[in-house]
């Protein structure tokens, strides 16, 4: 886990982001209806929910990769729908990279590593002589763990593992101070997954990132997230510390999901209690005074203003349950 | 428990002719399956789980695939030698299969009700109307909701859980001796994968049919599996009860699988790595093929292929390690804190460390 | 082509004992009541004032008669009527007695008075005009003049007579020729009510449905086949073939379906042509007749007098041309080198006026006396479609180049090709000219006329012409149309290529058919029968 | 069995090998990228030079090319010079005789084939250029001027295409380079749809995501990231594009409205066998010509074909 | 559905006119005077101009296309500059005799490539595979005009079995039989590439869908390979099939130019090169929206053949 959060500086605020897909149209998509959050500076945000819950759309709508339907994103401040010159494009992509699930699908085929990590050198101008370029890109394949001898090479001839690991190096190559990693892991094997985790909170501490790490895999989301964001049907249904979330799932949503998740462990699956989410059971009939409220410090849940008792309550109980057992 | 096996799995060794070269993808894998039970089979990418399952139903392409050695018997024949027309007969009626993907194993432009009755027609002697009861009992069963419109319904109206549903509704519709699931629920969402999980054990104990379930997800397993087999580069690398499996692993690929997995109750600061990566089977390496990103390797396991050991009468491993003269190695942390929880939570001593031992599997 | 001799089968006894045999004739096989023509061209008009291509002018003879048959070259028939005078400038026209169009009308006085004021109006889209132009009351171009409500020189005496005045006294033959021969007679009661500017797309001038010709039009399915039946009413008596397909195909189907026995005859003369170097598969044929004549239609290599003012240069190009190889070798001699404007079928053809020889040397000569640039490329334009005139444009651009020219050859389809012609748009190209048997060529070589697309633009011609034209004896003509062969030769406004023969083709078994002037072989089709097989 | 590994030098054997000594073994698993790294092309040319008809085809294509480059000197005879007799049958060095104005067919079916290859490779490099250009501003922009050029696109494909053709040549005169840009001209929309489609989908692909997310300029993603990717289907679509041009090139001079007639064209050549006695009684007049360009048009379509399978085989793995 | 059929005539409204205005100007650029060509050198200045303004051709282009325009949405196509027959029966009349040949061909191609395709790709690697793709690409790869006059050579000259051209003999009863006799060789000639293109492309497809997971899906139930074909096969594969079906088809009116000129097959292709040469503006106007608007109905046919095989699509 990451040093206590010394002095909490928002790097990524999103509010009441809205995101339609062909909107007014009979195939319309409310693929994200309300989210809320912020990531701090230096941390890990871990964003986890079942699919199509529109996580993936929230980190693209982070970094730009389309306009969105409402709300507002602030990045170091800012609003990122103002950002429209080149100019300013390019320093905020400059400052935001982004880690892809599907590591062959994000390499483009056709290049080779070198000018794949190269060409976001040259685009941001950060090395303009072609062969400090290549010492360059040498280096950062280096810290990704990779031989150099891969810098000629393409992206088909590489383990999916190894081809995370380029897609890594070439986020790194500008030096970005904040990162979304999209199910980065997931489509890895479990034996290369530990080692792309293990690199990613390694150059996390090196570098001083912060993470937008975007997961199905809970486990895998608790080990290396600081604090942790529920999704569902495109809100966000809870956010909390990584530990207090596990500890004491608030949201009936997160219980279920944390309760669905298999554990390698015979004995323990044996015993395990399954709990269902029933969304009928959150039907507001009116959504003005539902919102995300915090329910205890930095422990946030969606629900409505009359239920936010009931969920301190449940939350001082499981977590004496939880101490217990500890 | 009388114990009968449905099928054996011997010496099978298979081969893909490709563009590149000969893939050595199965090379020589031997199990047994056992009336009633779970065998789960684990493994990363390409380590031939599919490959060595599909061969059962003999579903590999024909066109390139050699099957160079062993045999599949099941009640009694060995189904590699089978006419094409008699594992018609056995295939969907006899064993049965799951496949990982469920919005592209459906026939898109056939209804479901009708695809699911399809081998009902098949194989068992009745009307189209009785296969159709037959259908509507069937997707009632896996939890499809009102069968009778479902029937009609295409599979791309169906979500991707409905639709693995609809393929255990078609598994299941001659209530087979052996179901064979290649990774059901990888594609799944984990709330969706639950209920399907559940649904199959539900299933399996009514029916009392065996299932291979093949999957990457050592939870999946965990909550599945009777027997577990480890495969790694073609071949079986470690075949045991699942507790022996989980809490008292020999082969150092196993424990390099528990290690990696971060835990929801374990604090680590860093996740222990199986460095490198898997060895390309075109060219299987000589010795043990995990020997290059083992860090319990020993020199013999870079020119010999290791035997196989027995643990117990369930638990066999392939490894050197367990070989007399191996020394004495303390698995990975992780590894030793399974064993003790196990130990402590049952207070028995699972069982020392093996004698050695060559009897192939189970 | 079919049957064999020497075992007579009890069918073909049958047939030959008598008609009476079957009740469904055997259509295919020995057919005598439909006769099959092949065309290679297809027929543009069946409107008896316009008739642009040869093909329309043919195929419209099969339902309307003219006033007078023109068998042969130079003899004349009474038609639908007789023609008489005594002065040359008052010409009586009597319609035959018996003559009833196909819907039981008489033809009268009033349909040929009708046909020549249609002709002469001037709303009126006509390609005859020339042919009435010798009328009083017409201009030079045969349109009526201003003021005029009908022609001054004409006068319907009676139902079936008229009389008609020409401006100055015409030979008989000539008025005979153009307005006795091609002008078709038609219809006033069909086409009277008819606004003039609709004519000639009306139904009666695309689908005619009333006649006076053997036959009648039924059908005509565009580009394929014309349907004729048999006029039973015909004032010439019935004709005894019921049924005629007139069926346009290429050259090559055309010989194959005369090996095929399935064709009886065709056209010729630029209806029927059959490629000249693909006749003689024909002549192999038994049972099928081939005759060759020689043809109005000639080959020239046009100049651009504008740019070529010299004669001795252009002689010079006649003189390169090796126009006897072209002859013999693409035409495999079934043509004639022109020595002039006009082949051998033309009467006033001056046979003693020889071509002017093949010889590079004098012609390089003649280019250098005259101060010739040789470098400047010459454009030689080559028109597509004419097999032969192709060949010879190949053949040509090198003999040019022999001599030392530059050449540079370039293929045009030909209306792109006509159309930069009249803009002269080119230096020298490839060109045929349709005659008749009159030997008048204003229209190609007067100063300004239409056709002229060469610029020429000579004094001493148009005053050939113009003398050609007026003179009405045979005799005093032919002195001043030999004056203007000569003078063309010396001249060389165009180089004269060659005149290519025309094939008559027919069965065996069809009596009657073309003649040595094909243009006139339709006069006795009421009377052609075709043999049993 | 276990004791058969004996135990003399088991200490040697079973010693546990460090991450530095597992090095000095052989790493299977790296094995496939330590030796030297194939580039793309490489990859697909190896794959098509196992292909045997599509490396003869090239073979056949190339020779062809060579014909055409070597026309003059090759000829026995001057493309255009009345040598021989008139419409002789093969005698003396007039190996496939002569024409019909004694012209020897071997030295014009030699030019003929420059005649092919320009029209062919022509045609091919104008339609892709107009094609390819289209097809990724069209899939990539989207919205209004994706209807717009697609709108077109449906324009030009409805035309009746040899009639246009057909007209166009009698309108601009049939020079060969006419026909080489009418047939260019009005080739591009398939191939403008088939870029367009793959643009709309690798412009879903996360690679191209990632460039935008990188910073690149739009013209950047465009020919950097995306184009790269069509290549393939282009090069497919252009080899076939090449055979067809050659074909309607020799159906246009079949017609007569082909390249002008005193070049030589296999088409213009054919088209004498319209004549019944030259298809009848002079075969060597037509029957190379239909030969050459039966074998040209077999032989690209066969490279188009390997080459298609080099590469789809690639994709897949 | 029918919601979406009519919106497809409507959004082709502009692609029809772009056509109309593209084909007008092509047809007025080419040089050479309508005129020209149908009156005897011998007119006079004022006759041509009469015969200009009977075709309308002495207004300026905007005019002659705007009338064109307001008489073609009546259906009046206009009369034929060369014949003066009103343009429609004309097509109308050539149409037949196309749709006859290629309607033919088309069907003779499909049903013979069809199991051809199937064949092959079931068989894929065989020396049964290898002959007939081979076949396929010589059937791609042959000129048709080679192979027309190949067959004429040698089936209609040397052994006088089927007649050189022409559609039917004339003034024959039992003219059905007469026309298929005429039909054989231009068939023959047409469906080799036909029956090439869909040869290869059904084997394609069908090894595309053998790939699928569907039909391991089928394999695994039992099913016997005849239903897995007929089922599962077959119906999925129809779907890229379709594809090349509505490419084909706009080919029924104008795919067979050069055949039709080579057997003097009396139908569209014919009436195009005539109409060419002679420049009549008229039907080559009306052939060009013809075609255009054959190509557009093939489109919605491919697209509503689509919903129909395949339940995924729906069009609202
Ligand atoms: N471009 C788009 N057009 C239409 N719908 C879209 C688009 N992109 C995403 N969606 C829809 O929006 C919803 C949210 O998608 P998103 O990819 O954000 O989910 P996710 O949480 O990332 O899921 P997963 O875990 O499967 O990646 C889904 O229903 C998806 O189908
Ligand atoms: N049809 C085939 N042709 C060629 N190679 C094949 C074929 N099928 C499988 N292989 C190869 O065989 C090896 C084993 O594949 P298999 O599908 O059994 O792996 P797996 O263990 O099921 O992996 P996954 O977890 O990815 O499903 C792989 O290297 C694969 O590339
Ligand atoms: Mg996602
Ligand atoms: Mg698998």
């Amino acid at each position: 886990m990451a040093a206590e959060p010394k002095e909490k500086k928002p790097i990524v605020e999103i509010r009441s982001y809205k995101q339609y897909f062909n909107e007014g149209k009979k195939s319309e998509v409310r693929a994200v209806k309300d989210v809320s959050f912020s990531i701090y500076e230096g941390e890990t945000f871990g964003l986890v929910g079942e699919s199509g819950s529109g996580k993936s759309t929230t980190g693209r709508a982070l970094i730009k990769l389309g306009d969105i339907t409402g709300g507002q994103i602030f990045y170091k401040g800012e609003d990122i729908s103002q950002i429209k010159r080149r100019k300013d494009l390019l320093k905020f992509r400059k400052s935001m990279q982004m880690i892809f699930q599907d590591p062959y699908a994000s390499l483009n085929p056709r290049l080779t590593v070198k000018e794949i990590i190269g060409g976001a050198l040259k685009v941001h101008g950060l090395e303009t002589d072609s062969n400090k370029r290549t010492e360059k890109v040498y280096e950062l394949l280096e810290s990704v763990g990779l031989n150099k001898q891969f810098a000629n090479r393409y992206p088909r001839e590489f383990s999916g593992g190894q081809c995370q690991r380029v897609g890594i190096a070439r986020a790194l190559a500008v030096q970005p101070d904040f990162i979304i990693a999209d199910e980065a892991i997931s489509a890895l094997d479990v034996s290369i997954q530990a080692q792309v985790v293990n690199l990613l909170k390694e150059l996390k501490e090196q570098n001083n990132l912060t993470y937008l790490f975007i997961a199905h895999d809970l486990s895998m989301v608790k080990y290396i997230s600081d604090r942790i964001g529920v999704m569902n049907n495109g809100r966000v249904l809870e956010v909390s510390n990584a530990g207090e979330l596990y500890e004491a799932p608030l949201h009936p949503y997160t219980e279920s999901l944390l309760s669905a998740i298999p554990t390698p462990d015979p004995e323990s699956e044996r015993h395990r209690v399954r709990t269902e989410y029933d969304p009928a059971y959150h039907h507001y009939d009116n959504l003005d005074r539902v919102a995300l409220h915090e329910i205890a410090p930095e422990h946030f849940i969606y629900c409505h203003e009359d239920e936010i008792p009931l969920y301190r309550k449940k939350r001082e109980k499981l977590l004496k349950k939880a101490r217990q057992y500890a | 428990m009388e114990e009968t096996t449905v099928l054996e799995v011997k010496d099978l060794a298979i081969s893909f002719q490709t563009f590149e070269g000969v893939v050595k993808a199965v090379r020589g894998v031997e199990f047994m399956l056992k009336k009633g039970e779970t065998l789960a089979i684990v493994g990363e990418s390409g380590s031939g789980k599919s490959v060595s399952t599909k061969a059962i139903n003999r579903l590999l392409p024909e066109k390139n695939t050699l099957i160079e050695r062993g045999e599949v018997l099941f009640e009694g024949q060995d189904l590699l030698k089978l006419s094409e027309k008699d594992m018609q007969g056995i295939r969907g009626n006899d064993i049965a299969m799951i496949f990982q993907d469920p919005m592209t194993s459906l026939n898109p432009t056939m209804t479901v009700g009708k695809q699911i009755a399809e081998p009902i027609i098949a194989h068992k002697n009745v009307s189209k109307e009785e296969a159709k009861e037959k259908a509507l009992e069937l997707m009632d069963l896996v939890g499809i909701h009102h069968p009778k419109k479902s029937y009609k319904n295409y599979p791309h109206q169906f979500s991707g859980g409905m639709r693995q549903r609809v393929m255990i509704a078609i598994a299941l519709a001659c209530e087979p001796k052996i179901l064979i699931a290649d990774e059901p629920t990888t594609a799944l969402d984990v709330t969706i994968q639950a209920q399907i999980l559940d649904l199959m054990n539900k299933l399996k104990d009514e029916l009392d049919t065996s299932i291979i379930f093949i999957t990457h997800d050592l939870g999946v397993v965990a909550q599945m599996a009777d027997r577990v087999a480890v495969m790694y580069a073609g071949q079986i690398v470690e075949i045991g009860t699942a507790d022996e499996i989980f809490y008292n692993p020999m082969h150092p690929y196993t424990w390099g699988l528990l290690a990696s997995m971060p835990t929801l109750d374990v604090d680590q600061k860093n996740l222990y790595t199986i460095p490198g990566s898997p060895p390309n089977l075109l060219h299987p390496p000589v010795g043990d093929a995990f020997a290059a990103r083992n860090d319990y390797a020993l020199a013999i396991d870079f020119q010999q292929e290791p035997e196989v050991f027995k643990v117990t009468d369930t638990h066999y491993a392939k490894t050197w390690l367990l070989h007399p003269d191996a020394p004495d190695v303390t698995p990975p942390l992780k590894v030793v804190r399974r064993k003790e929880k196990y130990e402590a939570l049952f207070s028995v001593k699972m069982y020392a460390n093996s004698t050695g031992g060559g009897i192939n599997g189970g | 082509a079919c049957g064999s001799d020497d075992v007579p089968d009890m069918e073909q006894g049958a047939q030959a004992d008598g008609e009476e045999t079957g009740t469904t004739p055997d259509v295919s096989e020995g057919d005598t009541s439909t006769l099959m023509v092949g065309l290679t061209n297809a027929p543009d008009s069946f409107n008896p004032f316009y008739r642009p291509g040869v093909a329309a002018t043919w195929v419209q003879r099969f339902f309307y008669d003219s006033l007078l048959f023109m068998p042969t070259a130079d003899s004349f028939e009474p038609g639908l009527a007789e023609m008489t005078t005594e002065d040359n400038q008052v010409f009586t026209v009597t319609v035959n007695a018996d003559a009833n169009w196909s819907d039981g009308t008489p033809v009268t006085a009033e349909d040929v008075a009708f046909t020549l004021n249609t002709i002469a109006d001037p709303a009126v889209e006509t390609t005859l005009g020339t042919s009435v132009a010798m009328i009083e009351g017409t201009d030079a171009s045969g349109v009526r003049e201003e003021g005029l409500e009908e022609l001054s020189g004409l006068e319907v005496v009676d139902e079936k007579t008229l009389t008609i005045t020409t401006k100055d006294p015409v030979d008989l033959n000539y008025i005979s020729e153009f307005l006795g021969l091609n002008v078709l007679v038609a219809p006033k009661h069909v086409f009277e009510d008819i606004e003039l500017s609709e004519l000639p797309n009306s139904e009666a001038a695309t689908m005619p449905s009333v006649f006076s010709g053997a036959y009648q039009f039924v059908e005509y399915d565009n580009n394929n086949y014309v349907h004729l039946e048999s006029n039973p009413d015909y004032y010439r008596g019935e004709p005894e073939i019921k049924t005629i397909y007139a069926q346009i195909m290429n050259g090559t189907s055309l010989i194959t379906e005369f090996q095929a026995g399935n064709l009886h005859m065709t056209a010729g003369g630029g209806i029927g042509m059959i490629p000249v170097q693909d006749i003689g598969m024909l002549e192999e044929l038994e049972d099928v007749v081939v005759e060759e004549h020689p043809s109005f239609n000639s080959q020239y290599m046009i100049i651009n007098n504008e740019k070529y003012t010299d004669p001795q240069v252009r002689r010079a190009f006649a003189h390169a041309i090796d126009r006897e190889t072209i002859v013999e070798n693409l035409l495999g001699g079934h043509g004639e080198v022109l020595s002039s404007t006009y082949s051998s079928a033309s009467p006033y053809k001056d046979t003693d006026l020889e071509p002017l020889e093949y010889d590079p040397e004098l012609a390089k000569e003649l280019l250098e006396d005259a101060g010739f640039d040789f470098d400047t490329p010459i454009e030689l334009v080559v028109p597509t479609g004419n097999a032969v005139r192709e060949q010879s444009g190949n053949l040509i651009e090198q003999w040019l180049e022999e001599i030392g020219l530059t050449v540079n050859q370039s293929n045009y389809d030909f209306p792109t090709w006509l159309s930069m012609a009249q803009d002269l748009d080119y230096d020298i190209g490839l060109m045929g000219w349709g005659h008749t048997a009159d030997p008048n060529i204003a229209s190609y070589l007067q100063t300004g006329a239409a056709s002229n697309n060469m610029a020429v633009s000579d004094p001493t011609m148009d005053e050939l012409i113009e003398q050609g034209m007026t003179e009405t004896e045979f005799d005093a003509r032919y002195d001043v149309y030999s004056d203007l062969q000569k003078y063309m030769q010396e001249q060389m406004f165009v180089v004269p290529l060659y005149s290519d023969s025309q094939f008559s083709v027919q069965s065996t078994s069809l009596n009657g058919g073309i003649n040595e002037y094909w243009a006139g072989s339709l006069y006795d089709v009421n009377e052609w029968t075709i043999d049993p097989e | 069995m276990a004791q058969n590994v004996g135990n003399k030098n088991a200490e040697a054997l079973f010693h546990l090998v460090d991450a530095r000594e597992r090095l000095t073994y052989p790493d299977n698993a790296a094995e496939g990228i330590t030796d030297e790294g194939d580039s793309y092309v490489k990859t697909i040319a190896k794959r098509f030079f196992k292909n045997k008809v599509a490396v003869v085809s090239l073979g056949v294509f190339i020779l062809l090319l060579l014909i055409a480059v070597f026309a003059t000197q090759l000829s026995p005879h001057p493309r255009d010079a009345i040598t021989g007799q008139f419409q002789a049958a093969p005698y003396d060095n007039f190996y496939l005789g002569t024409d019909d104005i004694g012209r020897d067919v071997l030295s014009r079916l030699i030019h003929g084939t420059q005649v092919s290859m320009i029209v062919g490779l022509g045609s091919v490099a104008i339609y892709v250029v107009i094609g390819t250009t289209l097809g990724l501003v069209s899939g990539y922009f989207g919205g209004v001027v994706d209807s717009f050029i697609m709108r077109v696109t449906e324009a030009v494909m409805s035309f009746p295409f040899f009639m246009v053709i057909l007209t166009l040549v009698s309108l601009l005169g049939s020079g060969i380079w006419v026909v080489t840009a009418v047939l260019g001209v009005l080739s591009w929309p398939a191939l403008a749809r088939l870029v367009r489609g793959q643009v709309l989908t690798l412009k879903e692909q996360d690679f191209v995501h990632a460039a935008v997310a990188t910073g690149y300029s739009t013209p950047g993603i465009l020919f950097k990231h995306i184009l790269p990717n069509v290549i393939s289907p282009i090069l497919v679509n252009a080899t076939f594009g090449i055979a067809t041009a050659i074909l309607t090139e020799a159906s246009l001079s079949f017609l007569g409205v082909g390249v002008q007639k005193p070049r030589p064209s296999w088409g213009n050549i054919l088209s004498e066998a319209q004549s019944l006695r030259v298809l009848t009684a002079q075969p060597w007049r037509w029957v190379p010509a239909g030969i050459l360009i039966f074998i040209a048009v077999l032989s690209i379509n066969f490279i188009g074909e390997g080459l298609r399978e080099a590469i789809e085989g690639e994709t897949k793995n | 559905m029918k919601k979406y059929v009519g919106k497809r005539f409507l959004t082709a409204v502009p692609v029809l006119l772009m056509i109309t205005i593209g084909a007008f100007i092509m047809i007025n650029l080419a040089p050479g005077e309508p005129t020209d060509l149908y009156i005897t050198p011998d007119a006079t200045v004022q006759q041509v101009e009469a015969t200009r303004r009977a075709l309308g051709l002495d207004q300026p282009y905007p005019v002659q296309y705007i009338r064109w325009l307001g008489r073609a949405v009546t259906g009046d196509l206009g009369i034929s500059f060369s014949t003066r027959y009103p343009v429609l029966p004309i097509i109308i009349s050539r149409l037949g005799p196309t749709i006859v040949l290629m309607g033919t061909t088309l069907l003779f191609s499909y049903i013979v490539a069809i199991p051809l395709g199937i064949i092959s790709a079931r068989k894929q690697g065989t020396w049964v595979d290898t002959f007939l793709t081979g076949s396929a690409f010589v059937g791609v790869s042959i000129p048709n005009f080679f192979l027309g006059l190949g067959l004429i050579y040698i089936f209609a000259v040397q052994l006088n079995w089927f007649p050189t051209g022409g559609m039917q003999e004339l003034g024959v009863d039992g003219s059905i039989f007469s026309v298929l006799r005429h039909l054989v060789l231009p068939v023959i000639v047409l469906s080799a590439f036909y029956i090439a293109n869909m040869t290869r492309y059904m084997r394609a497809t069908m090894i595309q869908v053998y790939g699928e997971n569907y039909i391991r899906t089928a394999t695994a139930k039992g099913l016997a390979q005849k239903v897995i074909l007929t089922k599962h096969g077959i119906r999925n594969a129809l779907i890229p099939v379709i594809t090349i079906v509505g490419t084909d088809l706009p080919r029924l009116v104008g795919g067979a130019i050069v055949t039709e000129q080579i057997f003097q097959w009396p139908g569209l292709g014919r009436l195009t090169i005539t109409a060419i040469q002679q420049r009549d503006l008229p039907i080559l106007m009306a052939i060009t929206i013809l075609s255009a608007f054959v190509v557009l109905l093939a489109n919605i046919f491919v697209d509503v053949m689509y919903a129909v095989v395949d339940p995924r699509i729906k069009y609202d």
